[in-house]
């Protein structure tokens, strides 16, 4: 049942980060995991025909897959990024996790508090479509919730707000313009910068 | 009978269409965009034409083009599905004036019920209830801020050519009109070519109830019962119910009598549906869509009558197959739109490819569809990719049956409202028929619901295995990149994630 | 209520009583086999367990293994589904012994109707007309041959601890009783670990109709109506429906009685089915199946009873939720069996890894499936991948329904059932419902059927189309080797082929 | 509509062998084929994720087209073998089709006159499974239809017998071999042939 997971090495030792929590998981070679210390039977099976057929590759969408925990049944779906990134979706949750060797979770935990950023994160575009609206100038002020934009994707419209109190930086968006998923419309200045 | 009929529509209705006109051997004439090319509806209908580029106004909206192939593949009928150009009635008038039967009212009928204010004018003097509110299309936005004082807050702006909550507006307070009234004026413009705008009293927490009509040439109109579509995103229904969740049995017949009469102030054939607003035991109509709806499947399920059956007999001169008294009423369904849209994510428009595509099945299930593995979710046209329907012998019966199927159901490679309906077959009120039109405000717990201990655990096992498996040098530190979020997947849970449950 | 239940099956039953165990709150327990990891009715079950290697015998057959699990997991039932264990007295026994509810009849009722003697004893005792032969195994091949000139060829063999057509032989002529009687020992033997054979007159055009039955602990039976099953190959039922296409009213109240009547005779409890034999009138008990059978969706559609909840509701000791005149009798229900058979070719077992899988869907159409792209489907199983259910007004309106889901479904990678089941939904003794169970053996046209000459051309242009993209070379006189023919690729229509549609 | 098979070379012809019969095909550059003459509008269009999508790859168990002929509707998948070999499925019909350009069509008809062949063919196992019972000896004269062996696949026993009147020639298997399907179980010699 669990010949997938027992390889040669035995008890490896991961930091699980997911929906804000850390997690300790020891992947034993006798079928088991530990999972903050406690123990669980565990059996991961790919229920792609990739896997189970070799004859077939499914890529992008995230592959489907069966887990057994203690006998619990899940049909999950997982899509590996970098880094130890897990994009998970089970009973149409969406979650992402970081999976690291304990080393590893140390080095960039260190790393990620120098980053820390206050700024007003840039509106950007949330789907394809069209700027039917520009309803504020550069420099002005505006209010968290106060709408910005107003997109136009699939015959609705779309009112994009600020997300917090800021001064609108730099407008990147006309009335008029087609836009793609992501495309940077608005920046921000924290209320009263420069 | 109708011997063959041109298909004018896409994605799942246009499926649905082709296979009861199978079903009665009727010829189908399927028509495409450049994009759906390789869409269900071509590959399953006996024949398929081109009719131009994506965009639905130089294709599907394209009257000549759609007529050019109806005449060249000597289409004896044309049914318009619902949206695109079925409730146009100077598509109905070309059709029939090209001698080919449109399968649908009259074009006179369309019209009258097509202009809101007209629609309203006709049921005041049939005796069927109306909301208060204009009866005639606004001339501005300083005319509308003096109507809605009058009528008293709340208030909706509505397109007079509209539908499907296109070219709506609710508004709340006197200084937001000016800029409602010119959003709906602007958004009837872009989706109906008809900017006009007329004004309601807004019910707070209404029920939206519609009946199920069907009339036929020989004067003979019935209802169908009731179907209850309260859950509703941006005015857009998101899942329907028949029956009712609490209709009484005197309310199920005034309001079947009151829906009918409206069909008699218009001499109605076809089917057809009266929508009305229902609160505190009193019923408002609110409007007639002549046209099959996205929702008849609910309908069919308890009744047993197949409507497009129906409709195909009508539209060729039969008289209905059942009186109204024959006309059962057995069990309950409820009917779930499977959307493109993150609805974790302020119900975004969702794109894609359709990848692992999984149905479900067993008793009292149905799935009615317009995707396939490789289907291209583009942002051209509706995000509906299909419908999701669960009969069974009574309501909690089938909120339980949906609730198996929804779990059943993968979409891969696009995002859809699933998990969300997912929850809400799962959440109290809901379960107890606590439902009106402003349900999903009300719940916003929806929206940032946690993810519970066992699946937690579940998902740190498999991340941790699937990492394991993936082999050494993965999780070691030489690697550094952080990990790239993908849209789909939200940090679902996370104090970071505020519900947007109208994407406003 | 049962709160859990141990699911002792695979494939599509499993799924399928998971389906309604899920519906009922009550937890479903999988079991699993080495290469049924992956399968559907482990993802979709709340738990599951493996038991063993692929070979029956030692995973879906094995009683102690299978208790093992059911104890561990804390099942408070065991439901057998259909086939492995479903009429095994003694696992009926044991799973009693264990203090679980066994989800089925008492193991004394499946014992006496297990022995095909035994059962025949029962039925003439009850006043249920059964067909001429011996009520006791034969000792020998000689034995078999004196009671076969007493009873008058054509007489049939069978396994006394038989079902489902194995261990069965037709002999036509004396010479031929003693070959048939060691293959139909023999297949006893292999299949049930029991070798008794008795005989019986063969009917010559008989149709086979069975009752659906269902009794309660409170002394309650009542019966669902018939089923008629006539469409076999290999005594093995392909085509379904409910109700029988031409049974009268008179003749379906008498036959239910009769199905009644020998329910009583065993004090039956749970759901279970009496199969007849029925010929110019007359009809003949054949068998008592002490189980859920694979049909009994068609009933489901017809009388819109949930049978598997029946099950559950019955086995928690409840009475039965509708008396005999409650029960409704709907339109008309047919159900395809989906098999991994090659049918053009001596309907040889096949194999594969499904590939490309669309279920068709839309009004009056059910899937119950057991499979899903990359399910491997090897020789180890039953060949059935699912079954595919219409549902119609009448038997018309059914059969063209589900001529359009066949045409619909797609099953990439494995040989199926499928093509021969659309030509027969097209075949005019099949839609005048002119059938028995020669029915195969009397159209051998279906076997040999011509390719329209409108598909041809399309097969001629599909073929250029795709060399043509190709590109240069591959049409060139440079490629020598000729083409590898396919298994799945029969020559279809050319004359070296000769039907073969009962395999030998 | 016919974008993908207006290639830039106009007209090419084959000879598409199918069913017994020879079909004479032009493809044209303006998006119709003459196909024994006879023209037509066509367009195939792959329906696979592979094509469509560029993401996904089924390879094996053919691939899904559409084929609109002067509108005709048809959805059938496709494999491609050797030496102009495809194996089309419509309709749940399956039909191998050989196309030939003029020349090589000429040269193929000519060589497999030179092989025709009139030997008995040999018995094969038609699915994998297990030796129930031998019914005939070496050098044993059978009749066509004589049973020469049982073979038990799927719990059923299939009867395997002469394809026509021959003399057993070579047994290659006994009750309770475990047989694949395809292996060689008897060969046969003319009736009366040493």
């Amino acid at each position: 049942m669990t010949r997938s997971n027992a390889t040669s090495r035995p008890g490896s030792r991961y930091v699980v980060s997911l929906l804000g929590e850390r997690h300790d998981v020891e992947v034993r070679s006798d079928g088991t995991v530990l999972i903050d210390g406690r123990p669980a039977r565990a059996s991961l099976a790919s229920t792609n025909s990739a896997q189970s057929a070799g004859r077939e590759r499914v890529q992008g969408i995230g592959d489907g897959y069966s887990l057994l925990l203690d006998g619990a049944s899940f049909a999950l779906r997982a899509h590996g990024g970098r880094g130890g990134a897990w994009h998970l979706e089970l009973d149409g949750r969406c979650v992402s996790a970081e999976v690291l060797d304990p080393r590893a979770h140390r080095i960039r935990r260190l790393s990620a508090k120098a980053g820390a950023d206050s700024k007003v994160a840039p509106l950007r575009a949330p789907m394809p479509g069209l700027v039917v609206q520009v309803a504020v100038d550069e420099g002005q002020e505006v209010e968290a919730g106060d709408t910005v934009l107003i997109v136009e994707a699939m015959k609705m419209e779309n009112e994009l707000r600020a997300p917090a109190a800021a001064r609108v930086k730099r407008l990147l968006a006309a009335p008029g313009d087609a836009v793609e998923k992501g495309q940077l419309l608005v920046e921000f200045a924290e209320a009263g910068e420069a | 009978m109708i011997k063959s009929v041109l298909v004018a529509n896409r994605g799942e209705i246009a499926l649905r269409v082709i296979r009861g006109a199978r079903e009665l051997g009727i010829r189908s004439i399927a028509v495409f965009s450049e994009p759906d090319r390789r869409a269900p509806h071509v590959l399953h209908a006996d024949e398929a034409y081109p009719i131009g580029p994506a965009r639905a106004a130089d294709s599907y909206l394209n009257i000549d083009r759609l007529l050019d192939v109806a005449r060249r593949a000597g289409a004896h009928a044309v049914h318009p599905g619902y949206g695109f150009l079925a409730e146009r009635a100077d598509f109905a008038d070309a059709v029939t004036a090209a001698g080919i039967v449109f399968v649908g009212p009259a074009a006179e009928t369309i019209r009258a019920m097509g202009d809101k204010t007209e629609a309203r004018r006709r049921m005041e003097a049939a005796g069927v209830p109306v909301v208060p509110g204009t009866s005639e299309p606004l001339a501005s936005a300083r005319e509308a801020s003096g109507v809605a004082n009058e009528v008293g807050f709340p208030v909706v702006l509505k397109a007079a050519a509209g539908g499907g909550g296109k070219g709506m507006r609710v508004v709340r307070r006197p200084e937001e009109v000016p800029g409602g009234f010119n959003a709906a004026m602007r958004e009837a413009e872009a989706a109906f070519g008809d900017g006009r705008v007329y004004v309601e009293r807004f019910l707070d927490r209404p029920r939206h109830i519609e009946v199920q009509l069907f009339g036929d040439s020989h004067g003979n109109i019935v209802h169908l019962y009731e179907r209850e579509c309260s859950i509703q995103r941006r005015h857009q229904k998101l899942i329907e119910e028949a029956p009712s969740a609490l209709l009484g049995e005197e309310e199920r017949h005034s309001m079947g009598a009151a829906a009918v009469r409206a069909a008699r102030a218009v001499s109605y054939v076809g089917a057809g549906t009266v929508e009305f607003l229902y609160q505190d035991g009193e019923f408002f109509f609110l409007e007639m869509n002549t046209r099959l709806q996205v929702e008849h499947p609910v309908t069919e399920m308890v009744t047993g009558v197949d409507l497009v059956e129906w409709q195909f007999r009508v539209a060729s001169g039969q008289a209905l197959p059942m009186r109204q008294h024959e006309i059962p009423l057995e069990g309950h369904a409820i009917e779930c739109r499977i959307t493109s849209e993150s609805p974790f994510d302020g119900f975004l428009p969702a794109t894609g490819v359709v990848g692992e595509l999984e149905i479900p099945g067993g008793p009292g299930v149905r799935w009615d569809g317009g995707i396939a593995r490789g289907t291209e979710v583009g942002l051209h046209y509706d995000p509906l990719l299909g419908k999701l329907i669960a009969h069974g012998a009574g309501r909690e019966a089938a909120v339980r049956r949906m609730k198996g199927a929804l779990r059943e159901l993968t979409v891969g490679g696009v995002s859809t409202s699933a998990p969300l309906l997912s929850l809400i077959m799962d959440e109290p009120d809901f379960r107890a028929g606590r439902i009106s039109t402003r349900y999903l405000e009300e719940h916003p717990e929806l929206f940032r619901a946690e993810v519970p201990a066992a699946t937690r655990r579940a998902l740190v096992a498999a991340a941790a295995l699937l990492e394991h498996r993936a082999g050494p040098g993965r999780a070691s530190p030489r690697i550094r990149r952080a990990a790239t979020p993908l849209s789909r997947w939200a940090r679902v849970g996370t104090a970071t994630d505020s519900p947007r449950p109208n994407g406003r």
